[in-house]
């Protein structure tokens, strides 16, 4: 088994793993750092892409490397405005909770 | 036979057990702790991957600025409040269970399924790479900044819009003043002494990665994180401040970046021919000039995003 | 000529979409609908014209539409616009009824018109529309229950019936190989469509919920009976003329067709005898009128059943004389409520037996439009089974009308109110021009005469008098009958409605359960799943 | 396919079209306060003149008109592509965003005596950045460039949603940036697999190289179960309703009406563009039917709702659903998949308008009336006559009535599914006209009777205005001539022929 099957394997076990903890987590804090597992296991995905790809001379492909550069910090950015939103609901309401019921009160509602 | 296969072998299920650890644990402390490691051994996989630039990108966010802002939120949400009806049941854990074990088999069956010989641009980029590839060495920043260009560009836009968003989570009433200090108490004395120490030091290693981006692994993007690190670990130690929302430096810090690349790529409809070409000669210092703007909007975004959205009282 | 007569058929169309636009112009819209009553003023010039002449095909260079206009179009057309004009000119002289109000009869009206000239299926579909929809503006803006109820249920069978003819003209477009959408175009390629059954089946259903076929008729007497009388005159006379000439344009007449036609004829009398049945169980004079449009909607769907069977072209002509006679009579019968119930015309024997006059016009009554009508439609009941059973509803038609002069006697207090003064004061006018208009038309329409022989004359006579000689043994004999509520099956149907809507909470509560993250979450892997297998296994 | 590859007349419109709002947000950003008010009204007429110039060209080439950014093709380069639909679509986005920018003016405008306001700042970046996200989305050549786009868009959307800073409010923007997450790592992972298997994300060159592999057939079922989360189809669509019901009235317009059709555009990108050569006709199955899962449902629980923006909200589940009709009904290269094709744009079309006219108009109501309790609507038509003829207008092509473009994309659904044979679509096309009737009926029904009604605050008549002029647009899609489904054709690639 080479490096990059192993690595491939390993991401794919990783979306996996972050798909059940994402699913089945009810804090959404736990939430997000499923949904970062799962982002790091598809990078790993991009990974041995680029590592495949090996040719004319570079050890790797470098448009998947550079891919996944952009990802990460596409998904840091969506972190950041996850927590931001995680803090600010448990500033505002004792429940830091997805569950729809809580929410949907049946006269509740915007007044404006 | 070396031994090669074993350490991947042993590093393989290092990075899925802290994997699974982060995914089990009760605590939510703990997972995020697990987290951070998580992330600082992903970095190990992909430089067995021949990837130093992702290695370094994933160190510097994944593991290092995403900690913090994890750990930070993970100590201001305190115990976490979930009641207990909302766990799942065994039924709905089981079917989970099963699903994402299909979904990762099936993955894990057309990873395999790859078609060999494999299609790699990786040929097209080393014909490119004395054209629009500036003749930089380091291959990766030849297609952040020249090939694909314009992901690059918008990746940018999308920290400022990031930036944004958090911000726009604070109240009507904090606007304009400055996020909360990344730690409430005072720092302690190690602490300071680290960070005076270290941030100068970070700070040079930060731009010489920069600098070296364009032919070694490395670039823009390392090189920013690293100094949005230091900048946040002076902040931690509390030996500055964040700095208020409405201040224009920092606004222009933020935008500096995307607005160069938007105007040299504007700017080469005319110089070069085409948006976002470069003048043929010109591109290796053109792209080093958006480089060291890009940095500064890296620097100046991560630790932001970390920092929170502006809160009551914090005026400078 | 030809010039001048499709500047008219345009102008027909445009005169009361002109009156629709300057309702959007705030100074104007006071103007607009107080002078509506002159927007059908070409339609009625249009309809006229267009009696005698061959069928004119319009397009208008915008919009897509085509307007075509034949003799059957015609006449509908000009009956229609007569009574708009009157009834709108007399509603507004006297009061100046809301905006709401007027611009729903302002739209109904302009459905009307259109639906009568429109040549290709989409403007026939947006006519007709036009003609169903607003309509419930005419009676429903109430804060009554009732009449809540009554809009309530005629919207629902109105927007069902819309639907299902949507699917039909999709299936009619689709037959035709050329990619046409003229109505004469489809019809003419119905034949060798693959769909032409179903298609057949959804327009008989379709246009059946419009004209109140059984058993589609529920909404069709609590609607009279909630309407206002001018808005019910014109609904029963003018607006269910939409369905009859949906049927004319959409019954492939010119081929014989067995199956569907003896389909028609059979749903048509019993349409026509359930009508009359459950139209002598009702006390209120609207609702008796609702009734008799049932069942003489049902006279008219048997006519064209008969058609279709002996492939008969010509009886488009033929039915729509019967239907314009029944469009001025049975809108003069609602004035006659309104008339009859106030104190402003007096209850003198020469007004009841103008009504009764009028009434029975319905059913045939010798020398009156009605008996022009029957005529027309001789073709079609020559003989046979049919020729009897449409005696017989021409006694049923008279024992029911008999049955609704007997209850005008004692009208509702309501319908003085309802019905305007000036509607009132004209009332033995129009009731004079339903009975004798007929007699106009009828010679631009049919060289075959009208026989002035005794024979006739008892022919057309011993019906009516036995139907209302029955009518009065049914009084003599004392109220047996069973009291039967307003649009009898409805009653039933809306119970089906309630017990469907059951269906309500228990999908909001299986959507509750959708929503919950883990479920969301499952719900995404098994379609990526699905897709897979859909994917791996289709190839 | 060269000429898929290079560079076009006109095609440099592409990237002025994607560029301007991009610079409108840097220049709202910084230097910030009232200028941000003044960028994005200022730049929306540049950016519809833009969108028509390139409908224009696409229009005069009769093909795709292509941009090769920094000059360099596929696969290195990104191209950008404008066809039919893309031109159409932006042209829809510069009018819807401007319609909300103008109708936002009254809310969102920066409060006298402040430098900078939260709320305004952050509806005017998030505003050119939607608008940013789906000109890249609607241009977009290459797949993972349109996941960065679709990352923006999300950015940009939930900030949105959370505008006014309520509880529920963050809890349903939070859901949704969540699920959203889900949805784009489910497609980006498929945008891995693509690269792995063909060594380019270039759209018109995949399109060339796509076999039918289990390895494609992953990719294109992450991609799509990542799209339709962020689509919210049912039964995905949990995030939308409490998202689209309390974001402010100018957002949710813009969020109902055009964010949710960015993800659609680009499944309409991946089936009929990347895989058109692929036998998918039980994937398109599937996709049916949870479209029509989607148009039941949805159109039921509206019916059920007592708060109007969460009826318009589910209504929006429910029309989304017709969208995907469009798999099994415009698949292959039949004389009937073009008319299902141009279905399927009319129905996005007619959808935007008449959605975005209903949301704008539930505002003016709720404001005027301090509630949006569809109980307490009696009467109400009386008082608020031009927002509730906006209402009607949009109803009506909800429904599927004539004149309107709802009813062209119904009318022209059913032609498709019955020259196909595939009888069984008609039934939910129009189960859903009657349950949509339905719920518009409990709109307007109580709205226009005679009850009594308390007084109101009478809303701005500018904002009632640009509400109907959307609705206006809605119905007179009803009117488009045959030029223009002619045009929507332009660039679609027909199976068997790439």
């Amino acid at each position: 088994m080479t490096p990059s099957v192993l690595a491939g394997l390993t991401g794919a076990a990783l979306v996996g793993l972050g798909l059940y903890g994402l699913i089945l987590h009810p804090h959404p804090l736990r939430k997000l750092l499923a949904f970062n597992l799962i982002g790091s296991g598809v990078f790993l995905v991009f990974g041995i892409v680029a590592r495949r790809g090996a040719a004319a001379g570079f050890r790797f492909d470098p448009v998947p490397q550079a891919m996944v550069i952009t990802g990460i910090v596409v998904a840091f950015a969506a972190s950041a405005i996850a927590v931001a939103l995680i803090l600010r609901l448990s500033v505002e309401s004792s429940h830091v909770t997805l569950d729809p019921e809580v929410w949907t009160k049946p006269n509740g509602g915007d007044t404006k | 036979m070396s031994i090669r296969p074993f350490l991947d072998l042993v590093l393989a299920s290092l990075v899925l057990g802290v994997a699974i650890f982060t995914i089990t644990a009760r605590d939510l402390f703990a997972a995020v702790v697990g987290y951070v490691a998580y992330g600082l051994l992903l970095a190990f996989v992909w430089i067995r991957l021949y990837a130093p630039d992702v290695a370094l990108t994933e160190a510097a966010v994944g593991g290092g600025v995403t900690g913090v802002l994890l750990i930070t939120a993970g100590k201001r949400l305190g115990a976490p409040n979930v009641s207990q009806e909302a766990q799942p049941g065994p039924g709905l854990k089981i079917l989970t269970g099963v699903l994402a074990a299909l979904v990762a088999t099936a993955l894990g069956a057309v990873i395999l399924m790859l078609p060999d010989p494999p299609p790699s641009l990786a040929p097209e980029a080393a014909a490119a790479i004395d054209g629009a590839g500036a003749g930089l060495g380091n291959p990766i920043t030849a297609v952040l900044m020249s090939y694909r260009s314009l992901d690059t560009m918008l990746e940018k836009v999308v920290l400022i819009l990031a930036v944004m968003g958090v911000w726009s989570v604070g109240t009507d009433k904090a606007w304009g003043d400055a996020p909360a200090p990344l730690r409430q108490q005072k720092a302690y004395a190690p602490m300071v002494f680290l960070a005076q120490m270290l941030a100068p030091v970070g700070a040079i290693i930060a731009i010489h990665i920069f600098w070296t981006g364009a032919n070694a692994p490395g670039g823009a993007f390392q090189g920013g994180a690293l100094l949005a690190a230091m900048w946040m670990v002076t902040m931690m130690a509390r030996l500055v401040e964040p700095p208020r929302v409405d201040a224009q430096w920092l606004r222009l810090a933020l935008v500096a970046g995307p607005a160069v690349f938007l105007i040299s790529g504007l700017a080469g409809a005319i110089t070069a021919g085409s948006f976002f070409a470069y003048p043929s000669g010109l591109a290796k210092p053109i792209i080093l000039f958006i480089e060291a703007f890009m940095v500064l909007s890296i620097a100046a975004a991560l630790p932001m995003l970390v920092a929170g959205p502006p809160s009551e009282g914090q005026d400078q | 000529m030809t010039d001048l007569f499709s500047t008219l058929l345009v102008a027909s169309l445009a005169t009361p979409l002109a009156f629709l636009g300057a309702c959007f112009v705030k100074g104007w819209r006071r103007y607009a609908l107080a002078f509506q009553w002159l927007a059908p003023l070409p339609s009625l010039a249009t309809g006229l014209t267009g009696l005698t002449r061959a069928p004119l095909v319009y397009d208008l260079p915008f919009l897509g539409f085509t307007l075509r206009l034949d003799p059957p179009g015609a006449l509908l057309l000009a009956g229609a616009a007569l009574l708009w004009i009157v009834v709108s000119a007399a509603l507004w002289r006297d009061r100046q009824p809301d905006n709401r109000f007027g611009l729903s009869w302002l739209l109904t009206m302009t459905g009307n018109v259109g639906v009568f000239i429109a040549g290709d299926l989409v403007s026939f579909y947006l006519f007709y529309a036009l003609v169903s929809i607003p309509a419930y503006g005419l009676f429903a803006f109430s804060d009554d229950s009732g009449h809540k109820r009554a809009g309530a249920i005629y919207m629902a069978f109105t927007i069902l019936g819309e639907a299902v003819l949507l699917l039909a003209f999709a299936m009619l477009v689709i037959g035709e190989p050329r990619g046409s959408s003229g109505i004469v175009d489809v019809m003419a390629a119905l034949p060798a469509s693959p769909w032409r059954d179903a298609t057949l089946g959804l327009i008989i259903a379709g246009f059946g919920m419009k004209i109140g076929m059984v058993p589609f008729n529920g909404w069709m007497p609590l609607t009279y009976g909630a309407a206002p009388i001018p808005a019910a005159a014109l609904l029963s006379g003018a607006g269910v003329k939409a369905g009859v000439i949906g049927l004319i344009r959409f019954l492939p007449l010119g081929i014989a067709s067995e199956g569907w036609g003896d389909a028609l004829v059979v749903l048509g009398f019993f349409s026509a005898f359930y009508g009359v049945a459950f139209g002598l169980t009702q006390q209120n004079p609207k609702v008796i009128l609702a009734y008799s449009s049932i069942s003489q909607m049902g006279v008219i769907t048997a006519a064209l059943g008969m058609a279709l069977v002996n492939g008969q072209a010509d009886a488009s002509l033929d039915v729509a004389f019967y239907a314009a006679n029944h469009l001025l009579v049975k809108a003069a019968l609602f004035l006659t409520i309104g008339a009859l119930a106030t104190q402003g015309i007096k209850r003198s024997h020469a007004n009841f037996i103008l009504a009764a006059l009028l009434a029975l016009s319905l059913a045939g009554l010798p020398l009156t439009g009605g008996a022009l009508a029957k005529l027309a439609t001789k073709a079609q009941f020559a003989s046979g089974p049919a020729a009897a059973l449409a005696t017989l509803s021409s006694i049923g038609t008279a024992l029911l009308m008999t049955h609704f002069l007997i209850c005008l006697a004692a009208p509702p207090p309501a319908a003085a109110q309802e019905c305007p003064a000036s509607l009132i004061h004209f009332w033995p006018a129009a009731a004079l021009g339903a009975i004798l208009l007929p007699w106009v038309f009828y010679s631009a329409i049919s060289e075959a005469p009208y026989g002035l022989e005794f024979g006739d004359f008892v022919d057309g006579l011993w019906p009516v008098a036995l139907g209302a000689g029955l009518a009065l043994v049914l009084v003599r004999t004392g109220r047996s009958l069973p009291r039967v509520p307003v649009g009898d099956s409805i009653v039933l149907e809306e119970a089906a409605f309630h017990r469907l809507l059951s269906v309500g909470p228990s999908l909001e509560a299986l959507d509750a359960r959708l929503r919950q993250w883990p479920t969301a979450g499952v719900s995404l892997l098994m379609i990526i799943l699905a897709l897979l297998m859909a994917g791996v296994s289709g190839s | 396919m060269a000429e898929l590859a290079t560079t076009t007349p006109g095609g440099y419109l592409l990237v002025l079209a994607i560029l301007l709002p991009v610079v409108g947000m840097i220049l709202s950003f910084t230097p910030g306060g009232r200028n941000a008010e003044r960028v994005a009204l200022c730049s929306t007429p540049f950016g519809f003149a833009l969108a028509v110039a390139i409908a224009f060209h696409v229009s005069r080439a009769g093909k795709p008109i292509v941009y090769a950014v920094g000059g360099l093709p596929p696969p290195l380069g990104i191209a950008l592509r404008a066809d039919g639909i893309s031109a159409v679509m932006l042209v829809a986005a510069a009018v819807i965003v401007a319609a909300a920018g103008f109708y936002g003016r009254a809310k969102f405008a920066t409060p006298d005596g402040v430098r900078e306001g939260r709320a305004s700042l952050t509806f005017w970046i998030m505003l050119q950045a939607i608008w940013a996200a789906l000109n890249i989305i609607f241009v977009g050549g290459d797949l993972f460039n349109l996941y960065v786009a679709l990352e923006l868009l999300t950015f940009a959307a939930v900030p949105l949603v959370c505008i006014d800073g309520r509880a529920e409010t963050i809890a349903a923007a939070l859901r949704y940036l969540l699920f959203a997450l889900f949805g784009s790592i489910s497609y980006l992972l498929g945008v891995a697999l693509f690269y792995g298997a063909h060594g380019t994300l270039d759209i018109s060159l995949l399109a060339q190289r796509v076999q039918a592999t289990p390895v494609i057939w992953m990719a294109a079922a992450l991609m799509t179960c990542g799209l339709l989360a962020k689509t919210a189809l049912f039964p995905l669509h949990l995030w939308l309703p409490p998202a689209h019901a309390n974001a402010p009235a100018a957002a949710s317009a813009v969020l109902s009406g055009l964010v949710v059709k960015g993800s659609f555009f680009l499944t309409l990108r991946l089936w009929f563009y990347v895989l058109p050569a692929l036998a998918a006709d039980k994937a398109a199955i599937v996709l049916g039917c949870l479209g029509s899962a989607a148009i039941i449902a949805g159109s039921i629980i509206a019916l059920r709702q007592a708060r109007l923006k969460l009826l318009i909200a589910y209504s929006t589940v429910a029309q989304i659903g017709y969208l995907f009709l469009v798999f099994p009904l415009a698949a292959g290269a039949q004389t009937w998949s073009a008319i299902g094709w141009s279905a399927g744009v009319m129905q996005i079309l007619a959808h935007a308008f008449a959605k975005a006219a209903m949301f704008f108009s539930a505002g003016l109501l709720a404001e005027a009336l301090g509630h949006d309790q569809i109980a307490k609507l009696g009467g109400a038509a009386r008082v608020l006559p031009l927002t509730f003829l906006t209402i009607a207008l949009g109803g009506l092509s909800l429904m599927g009535l004539p004149p309107s473009g709802g009813f062209s994309a119904k009318w022209l659904m059913l032609q498709a599914s019955i020259s196909s044979g595939q009888w069984l679509w008609t039934l939910p096309i129009l189960a859903g006209g009657l349950l949509a009737a339905g719920y518009v009926y409990r709109i307007l029904a109580p709205a226009l009777s005679d009850d009594q009604i308390m007084s109101v605050s009478p809303p701005k008549r500018s904002q009632e205005l640009i509400a109907l002029a959307l609705a206006a647009i809605a119905i007179a899609l009803g009117f488009a001539p045959q030029t223009f489904f002619d045009f929507l054709e332009i660039g679609r690639p027909v199976a068997g022929q790439p």
